[in-house]
């Protein structure tokens, strides 16, 4: 299996995508806001969108080079290129059944893809018939059958109920585990993200942002986007340094944070919900940041509790939840280590 | 304002003597007129068909500065008044026209012949066609062919598989309006083609020649031609399409996201 | 007269003539079929000028207009092209030619029907196998005529000379000349009856006479 | 394609002599031409506005059983040849028509008036107009109209303040058009209405009547009117639009989502 | 404030809508599968859609009635009902700038509203040129602008970028609180609707399936629709009576599986992934149901893991994972109690 490289520089409406990739037998997530370019990375890769400058090439298979050092640009069609692309959407042909779907890219085989994805018995349905799960399998399935050497996936779980996704999501991981194809998956959920890919990779305006597995992203967020992406709390403030080697942020919202990360400016204090505790006085521990606030929510998911005060969301046990007897309105203090916060650029 | 649009197709048909509907359809004249108008109406209609298809196909597809330009200039046959379309024809492709020289030198003299009226119904009838052709065709999701293309499927296969079907509710009623005009066009044919019985002379011509002679037979023959119209529009109407929108029935100018 | 203009119907031929012996009036030129047609559909004409004693009388007989006078006669001519493509001198270089895109009237109109005469009597009537089109009034064999389109074509005299200098007309001989007879009737239901007789007689009368004469009319 | 369908147009150009196209609007008939087509053009319009617009309205967001098939009736007089169009509304209108004998009894005589002539325009040019306004008001998005009832409009507001301007540039683009062919109308007009100078002759008929006295003047004023009715088409697509679709002009035959 | 109620009975393509609602001085949550009704409901009561039967009203003020005891069909016009809309996708009008959308319903508290919503800055603007969140604050202040008596939101947070939506639930929520005003709200995540909503409605095919307090569905979930939708594993399966007056399932997935809850035939188990542990041997524990399966993903979420094990997903804390020394493709027993379990009809 070979790797897949690509590097383009194309003006946009607004900016200019522009980004450099290399993904070997992995599933390689591509997260950012819409508009960033996601898809267009994915349409350049399939040969679905022409940039001004670039290059794709599968191992030692140039697909598109703009620049090649012997003369004449190249770039492959699309029907050329070995790719599997599901569209986000899944553009399936309305006027087909879902077994000619699946085999427009190659009859050979159908039947066993129809049996792999368990649609055999949808195979005379037309799309319109189906469900968002089912039409998810039916795009995938047409997407393998021309056996492609490279994977492309544009949100695939985005057009799915929320209670069917979680099935579906565990079924793709299963495949993709199994495929071995260099794969790239476009999603705007951190979780999917980390869930289905072994990197992730931000894109924010064109820029890839940061590139790093999804735990890294978590440890580190390198901007707001990121750490508000990956669920963090984001207090927007004015850095200093202070004393002990801290630095200290005074919070748009009122307040005073410290943080072990160095910084000035203007910055983002980045802390996890989970390293939020809540307390009705302040408490005596080694947390040396303490926010005063009212609860305005309080969210139980089972065996955690979210709860948000000011403007910090906080997860806590559903035991200590009970223990504090919280309800929305009473003040309460929610403290965090500075060891737990990051200041990220906004 | 239905009432008022139809009321006159529906006086035509009150105003038949019963019975000049068959002596209409028996007549020499009546007889070569619908051999000629059969003839070139299925050759205009094919070439609107085989060349305005992918030409709108194109147009649909494909951006390009100065393309509210083209699509305005399709447009304006529209607006022409048939006479002056005829002299436009005489103009262009006449003896002393602008294509007059060329077309001397290979030999072929156009006007008077069938010929002539295929190009006059052509040239009247195609921007219907290709308007609504165009309307058709952006109304296809561009991620179809796309699809199609990352499966393998060359442009070619691409545009008959996945272009051509979805957008063939559009495309069948824009034929429908282009080939009623096509079928009931009258100045820019005479202009152009003169009328002569059996060989330039189609059924719109005839009803004119028996005006004043024959006014109940022109009628009957003109209500014939709104009957064979009519038919045909509501027949390609409610074929059903497979456009992706949750249309009950196929759309005549169809959706366009463009000028 | 002076409140209410004048609605006089009369035949296309007519179009550059009649605007000048009556200046005051409004006109609608048409065949004159065409026009009889539309008096039959209560058209508000006062004065009709028909290119045909055919029409008038069928009015007349039917009572919608007054008795019809002859004003005026017109000749049938064979009309070419500035440049006479197909170098015609004669009428009889209609029947030589092997190639010749001649264009007629109808045989339901009467200048049509004025041409079949004309070649009956000429013995030419097989010259019509080399027509290209059989026009549904005047107006389509001038400009087919005009735009050089056609070799040839039967006309009236008087079209010949509106066409200012595109046609040029070749005479027929004059055994072969119909009569073509120019009638006009007051309209029965005009409004203005006096004014309607005075027209007529303006017509008639020197001026008249002048300007159809200048026209190319020929005068009873 | 493109070159047969604009190489008439373009050959009338170049067949028309220098400075004709200043005589002939110095012609006392030709200026009398204008006004009359001016005024029968203006009137028409604004009927077909007026009348139109709320009929589209009411087409576009009322679904009732046999709508296709009304909507395919509108489309009829598209496809009616001219002239059996003009039969159709003397057979209607006329003395001896359908409602001839209630029009004589209010007095009303309505053929070879101005009247017809506006009738006339009417009746072939307001197909154009109500096909396009249809696919405009259907390319509004439902929820709009809905959302301004929800803050308290009712409907006449919602109707001027929110559907009206949203479908504006798909009314305005199929308004050009109905413009363009009734200007350009011909057949139905001399059948119907005569062509009386300063009375029922519009630039149309002018032009055909000059045909055989001034064959130059003629073509003038017919290119005069294609240079129009380019110009307008022109000019009401580039005007900008505020339809949801992220379409750089305005469409002409605009999205529909229906029959 | 009075009390909104809400009958209806109208027939849709599929099936038909058939509901019965009071909602008082609080947020009421509809929440369902993609067609079910939720936003005919509230079109319903905006006056938008006529239904074939029903009644709505507003305390003692009859919106409609289709079979009013004093004769003739009561139907006020939507825009004499006071209700604010806001839209599934905003239906912001394009063609008004901020302010005139705001002002459309009412000129004299735009200011106000603007100042409220932080939109001051973008009062000229068209809706094109705004973001997400902005959109959604402008349809909300549109929607305020009438002093509406009832409040309708169609899935407000669904057009927003995942990353900004944790922000905008937030202020969206002290919103409500702060209105006072019977809500009802549409949603399909149940983490909104349990953030936002006193009670959340659970409609499927036209029914409302199951209404109560977010907990409460958490806790005793009626259908599998509603089990998956909070967030439960749905293991489909064939129940019968077993021993110790447990139920016994045989699962669909394979291996048997019990449950404190009566049932027999076709039913689904549900279990919430925080109710599952996992380790490497069966362990010797109180838990009677063990599913033996490899490790298909690991997803690192902050403090907690998601594990996929075979048909079940297992949320286990970072520390418990790291001891496992978890990794992909490694076989691990997933362990639950059978009084974890519910059974609900599939
Ligand atoms: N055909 C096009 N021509 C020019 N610009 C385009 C075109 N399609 C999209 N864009 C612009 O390119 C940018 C990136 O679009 P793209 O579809 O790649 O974004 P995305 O990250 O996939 O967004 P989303 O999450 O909304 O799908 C956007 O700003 C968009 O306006
Ligand atoms: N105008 C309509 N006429 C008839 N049926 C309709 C209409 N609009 C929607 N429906 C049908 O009514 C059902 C309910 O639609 P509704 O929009 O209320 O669903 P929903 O729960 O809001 O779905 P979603 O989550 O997709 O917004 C659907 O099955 C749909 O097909
Ligand atoms: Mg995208
Ligand atoms: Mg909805």
């Amino acid at each position: 299996m070979d790797t897949l490289f690509l590097g383009l520089d194309h003006p946009l409406r607004a900016f200019s995508l522009r980004v450099e990739l290399e993904v070997g037998r992995e599933t390689l997530a591509l997260v950012g806001p819409s508009g960033a370019g996601k898809s267009s990375v994915l349409r350049t890769i399939a040969g679905l969108l022409r940039p001004a400058e670039g290059r794709v090439a599968l191992g030692s298979e140039v697909w598109l080079d703009t620049r090649p050092e012997t003369g004449h640009p190249i770039s492959l069609p699309p029907e050329r290129r070995s790719v599997g692309l599901v569209f986000q959407e899944y553009a399936l042909f309305p006027h087909l059944s879902v077994e000619a779907n699946v085999g427009f890219g190659g009859r050979a085989r159908v039947a066993e893809l129809l049996e792999r994805f368990a649609i055999s018995e949808l195979a005379r349905a037309r799309p319109a018939e189906l469900s968002g799960g089912e039409r998810q399998r039916v795009a995938l399935a047409r997407a393998l059958a021309r056996d492609p050497a490279v994977l492309l996936l544009d949100e695939p779980l985005s057009a799915l109920d929320a209670h069917t996704k979680a099935n579906v999501r565990a079924e793709l991981g299963e495949l993709l585990r199994e495929l071995e194809l260099p794969t790239v998956l476009v999603t705007h959920d951190f979780e999917d993200a980390a869930a289905l890919a072994d990197r992730v990779g931000v894109i924010v305006d064109g820029r890839i942002l940061q590139l790093g597995r999804s735990a890294e992203l978590l440890a580190a967020p390198a901007s707001g986007f990121v750490a508000s992406f990956t669920g963090a709390n984001l207090l927007p403030g004015r850095a200093r340094a202070g004393l002990d080697g801290l630095t200290e942020v005074a919070l748009d919202a009122g307040g005073t944070a410290y943080s072990v990360t160095a910084g000035t400016g203007r910055v983002g204090l980045a802390v996890y919900p989970w390293e939020v505790a809540l307390s009705r006085e302040v408490p005596s521990d080694s947390a040396v940041n303490h926010l005063h606030g009212s609860v305005t929510s309080l969210v139980s998911l089972g065996n955690r509790v979210r709860v948000r005060v000011g403007p910090v969301t906080a997860e806590v046990t559903t035991a200590s939840a009970e223990r504090l007897a919280l309800r929305e309105g009473e003040l309460v203090v929610a403290s965090f280590k500075a060891t737990a916060t990051r200041l990220v650029p906004l | 304002m239905l009432g008022f649009l139809l009321l006159p197709v529906l006086a035509i048909f009150l105003r038949i003597p019963p019975g000049d509907l068959l002596d209409g359809m028996r007549s020499e004249a009546a007889i070569d007129a619908v051999i000629v108008t059969a003839k070139t109406s299925a050759i205009a209609n094919l070439l609107i068909l085989l060349v305005g298809t992918p030409a709108a196909y194109l147009l649909a597809t494909r951006r390009f500065a100065g393309r509210t330009l083209v699509i305005t200039l399709i447009e304006l046959p529209l607006v022409l008044p048939p006479a002056v379309a005829g002299i436009g024809l005489l103009a262009a492709f006449g003896r002393f026209g602008l294509l007059g020289d060329q077309l001397t030198t290979v030999g072929l003299s156009i006007p008077f012949t069938q010929i002539a009226v295929v190009l006059a119904v052509t040239f009247v009838a195609s921007p219907f066609y290709l308007r609504a052709a165009i309307a058709a065709f952006e109304a296809v999701d561009p991620n179809l062919p796309a699809a199609a293309r990352t499966l393998g499927a060359s442009p070619a296969r691409t545009f008959f598989r996945i272009a051509l079907p979805l957008a063939g509710g559009g495309l069948g009623a824009g034929w429908a309006l282009s080939f009623a005009r096509g079928i009931g066009e009258f100045g820019a044919t005479i202009m152009f083609a003169g009328s002569l019985q059996g060989v330039t002379q189609t059924l719109s011509l005839a009803i004119y020649e028996q005006f004043d002679v024959e006014f109940d037979l022109a009628l009957a023959i003109g209500a014939e031609l709104v009957v064979v119209s009519a038919a045909i529009l509501l027949v390609v109407k409610l074929v059903p399409s497979w456009t992706r929108s949750s249309s009950d029935s196929t759309t005549l100018f169809a959706p366009s996201r463009s000028a | 007269r002076d409140d209410d203009p004048f609605t006089v119907y009369a035949a296309a031929s007519l179009t550059e003539s009649f605007p000048r012996i009556a200046a005051g009036a409004r006109f609608q030129f048409g065949g004159s079929n065409q026009l009889a047609l539309q008096i039959r559909q209560a058209a508000p004409a006062d004065v009709f000028a028909s290119a045909s004693p055919l029409y008038t009388q069928q009015l007349y007989r039917e009572g919608l207009v007054e008795r019809p006078r002859m004003f005026a006669t017109n000749s049938l001519v064979l009309a070419v092209p500035k440049r006479n493509p197909a170098g015609i001198r004669s009428v009889y270089d209609l029947a030589k030619r092997p190639e010749l895109k001649l264009v007629v009237a109808g045989a339901k109109v009467p200048v049509g029907l004025y041409t079949r005469e004309v070649l009956k009597r000429l013995e030419l009537l097989r010259v019509l196998r080399k027509a290209v089109s059989q026009e549904p009034d005047v107006k389509g064999i001038v400009g087919k005529l005009a735009l050089g389109e056609a070799d040839a074509g039967f006309v009236y005299a008087t079209d010949v000379r509106a066409a200012a200098g595109r046609l040029v007309a070749i005479p027929l001989p004059r055994r072969s000349q119909p009569t073509i007879r120019y009638e006009v009737a007051v309209v029965r239901s005009t409004k203005n009856r006096a004014g309607a007789f005075e027209l007529i007689a303006d017509l008639l009368g020197a001026d008249g006479r002048r300007e159809l004469a200048r026209a190319g009319f020929g005068l009873p």
